[in-house]
């Protein structure tokens, strides 16, 4: 079977996007993507589409028959992708799926989400919705998922609660240089330190802000790559993993099962290790989740991961650069678009049009995290020529 | 009111029922973990909480120790004044949250259970 | 490369499932699929959740993530596929990719949806969420494009009101035999012409009904498939397309163009055509809709399907193509989710002979699931093997 | 207020508007469809509607001819064939008295179904627009 190549990218500018609906949104990065790779919309045969709530937050379904019309893509196949936080990143594997069946060859992937006309508390809940009705009746939301398992690391690993921090500090830094991201500004340790608490001992520069953005992928065969571009990326390892629905009914809060299996595949698919990779995004929905992935994909040591951070390890100039692009953190998490976009900046990063967050690289790896790990998607892709 | 855990055919417990337990195995029982006291895990206060939830929202992690087996389950604390280790006690409460303020249909869960109160 | 076959298929009984909410739903289907193919969840490597509207009927959405764990079935790859109406044979060509791909070497679809707890009114609402902002703000409903679409083709093609009617007749005396269906009764064709009206000219018993349900289907590569099982069905054809999202712009409000590439498509992949298929399911949730899927697949010309249901080609113990031999959406129900992956089972069910008193001779059949108004289309033609 | 259609750089018409045409084609200008009549391509009365619509609804599929805007249009005159000089469209119709083929004109309403009732978001749409009165 040939390999799977990506030929194209783009990502809208994430943030409030004040008057644009979720329509607006996908149509926007799925033109410029069919624009970056050369491609007219008449040659696409599938057209996948990530967004995880499109009518939870505004009322309006079918959004892929909308993006196929807008585009003129018509009759491409078409389908929406839901695998919540990480539907992205699982459009990125149904679109893969498409292209090595033989069902496609050419193969584009837009992911988005419309959310910011939403109150903070009203989001909170479209995303809760994912939790079991044990969990719901509660009010267990994502983000105190994230404060319970981040007091259960630093206690057992005695680490600071410094390191959480200075994962912000860096995404934040890194962001500076994406024209994309929501927030393209510093924050210095105190600031995160001080910022209001959220979800003890978690504070507000610990969570990924609400965005609207879109971004898009455009896949097809290798064979057919070479017509259009020279320099491409090609995916040669993915795998998708789910851990319980339920989540205190896992065996080690600190240990994310999804990341870990679908990590394995990864590796085992491409023939690589975590040491052969050469620059991560990883789903820093929040601060802990950056450590927790650290340690799944074998970036670390269990209860290690911030030792790394404050080394340097992972910093742009670092051994293993993480979440160039900002990440989450500072470039925003539309939910839907979130995944794909991990894709867009692994993919300039190894064809070189990372511009000034450009580091080298071969080999880069992205995770992107349904839920508090409920469903993941591990991705590696390698440049190609 | 009960809190109930299921218990498989396998020996494991979990806090809730699943139709399947871990590795696939078939439900044979239900306990009533309101009966029993557990230790706190870890915790959290959360202050950014979503439509009909009480704000701040104490949650913690609990572990309950049943006949052996263990068993974890998540909850609300009736104090945010706790320490991971803590022994809770199940309390019943009524409405957890409002069932009509947020997205989940109000008729497709039960809104009363059990918070967990220091021992 | 190896084909893709299936090897086992559950539905639930279809209906008013008062208490039973999507992930119950989802969970009673999965375990009963497995079961029927004698596999083990631990042996499940990906696991496809066909559902258009689980966060926006309930509000409980992840429910793929929640059936991976009540069937026991972690830490197997799961999404949601959402293709509105067509979720379901989406799911199937999700499925026949992961197998085709390598991907996964045992895949579950499960289709499922949980609507009647709610207004009739609210879910024509959610249902017609999918429209344009500009068809929305006309208040149009799916049942409104039905009726549009009815009329104009009873007086383009002169055919008689009645002709729609026998639709429905048919579709109900099939249901009769299927266990799982909501309505297990005859209508007469007088009842159905004088039902009320829901959207002028079609009435009451033009349109399916609002329906709780779960189906689902075990997919393996053909190596795999004989490890299992003796008789099985293969996946010979499968192939989806879209149409404009505006109902309105289409050149012709009689051709689907979706139905008719998606069936381009699949007869090409199959090297099969018209004419060779024994069995159908369409995806009749308004009669008119029989017609429009009989003519853009073939099965009859343009503007002369009602000729066809007239002449009793349809029916399923006399005709010479059975269509909805199941009942269809008509009489089984049509939960959003369930309805393409229960028209897969029903044609699953007839090629490996486990169809009982709906049993007809066949060696292929073909089902086509219609998202939207013909929005977003999937057909898929499976053989029987053995 | 206008009712307006797209034209695309390939003279085709769709209403309402989008990103690319038919065949991919840039849009280049808007067409007001209020200031012309339409004939009524079929149409329906929904007796069963959502919350916050009208109840019955008349609905029409309804055809526009716009050559003579098309006419006006120098610009993309040269790309419009015949197929491009007419639009659909699909609107609320005044009454339920009408007629396949029937003649009828765009007639404004403040509010076609009440915002708030239904699933959409209110924000994420406009909300007034056009009913179809025979002439």
């Amino acid at each position: 079977m040939g390999r799977v190549a990506i030929i194209g990218a783009s990502m809208t500018q994430f943030g409030q996007r004040e008057g644009e609906w979720i329509q607006d949104l996908l149509a926007e990065a799925g033109i410029e993507c069919l624009e970056d790779a050369g491609v007219d919309a008449d040659d696409v045969e599938h057209l996948y589409v990530s967004n995880m709530a499109s009518g939870e937050f505004e009322g309006q379904t079918g959004v892929p028959n909308a993006l196929a019309h807008d585009l003129d893509a018509m009759p491409a196949y078409t389908q929406r992708i839901d695998q919540t936080s990480s539907s992205g990143g699982a459009g990125i594997y149904a679109a893969w799926q498409s292209v090595a069946s033989g069902a496609s060859d050419m193969t584009m992937l837009v992911g988005g989400e419309k959310m910011t006309h939403k109150t903070t508390g009203e989001a909170t809940d479209v995303i809760a919705s994912l939790t079991h009705p044990a969990e719901y009746k509660h009010g267990v939301t994502l983000p105190s998922f994230a404060g319970l398992t981040a007091r259960h690391y630093l206690e057992r690993f005695d680490a600071p609660r410094e390191s959480l921090g200075k994962v912000a500090v860096k995404n934040h830094k890194n962001g500076v240089d994406n024209p994309h991201a929501q927030f393209q500004t510093e924050v210095d340790l105190e600031t995160v330190l001080e910022s209001p608490i959220v979800a003890d001992p978690l504070r507000l520069y610990d969570f990924c802000p609400i965005t609207d953005g879109s971004a898009a992928l455009m896949l097809c065969p290798e064979s057919i790559a070479k017509e259009y571009a020279d320099e491409y990326a090609v995916i040669t390892g993915i795998d998708g993993a789910t851990d319980t629905h339920v989540v205190h009914e896992r065996e080690d809060p600190t240990v994310m099962g999804g990341v870990v299996e679908s990590g394995k595949g990864a590796y085992e698919m491409s023939g690589y290790g975590p040491d052969d990779i050469d620059v991560a995004e990883l789903h820093d929905m929040f601060t802990i989740l950056e450590f927790l992935q650290m340690e799944g994909l074998g970036f670390a040591e269990q209860g290690e991961a911030w030792k790394r951070v404050e080394e340097g390890h992972t910093e742009r100039d670092g051994e293993l650069p993480i979440n160039t692009s900002g990440g989450l953190k500072s470039k925003g998490h539309p939910l839907g678009a979130s995944g794909v976009a991990q894709g867009v900046e692994i993919y300039e990063q190894l064809v070189g049009e990372a511009g000034p967050r450009q580091v080298d690289a071969d080999v880069g790896l992205c995770c992107n995290v349904g839920g508090f790990g409920n469903c993941v998607i591990t991705t590696i892709m390698e440049a190609a020529q | 009111m009960t809190m109930e855990a299921t218990r498989y055919d396998d020996g494991s417990i979990t806090y809730p029922g699943h139709p399947r337990g871990p590795g696939g195995s078939e439900p044979v029982e239900t306990i009533d973990l309101s009966e029993y006291t557990a230790e706190i895990v870890t915790w959290t206060t959360s202050t950014a909480t979503p439509p009909g939830v009480r704000e701040p929202n104490h949650l913690a992690i609990v572990e309950f120790d049943v006949e052996g087996e263990s068993v974890r389950a998540i909850g609300q604390l009736t104090t945010g004044d706790v320490e991971t280790g803590d022994e809770v006690r199940p309390v019943y409460v009524d409405e957890l949250r409002d069932p009509g303020a947020g997205i989940r249909e109000p008729e497709s869960q039960a809104w009363d259970g059990y918070r967990f109160e220091p021992v």
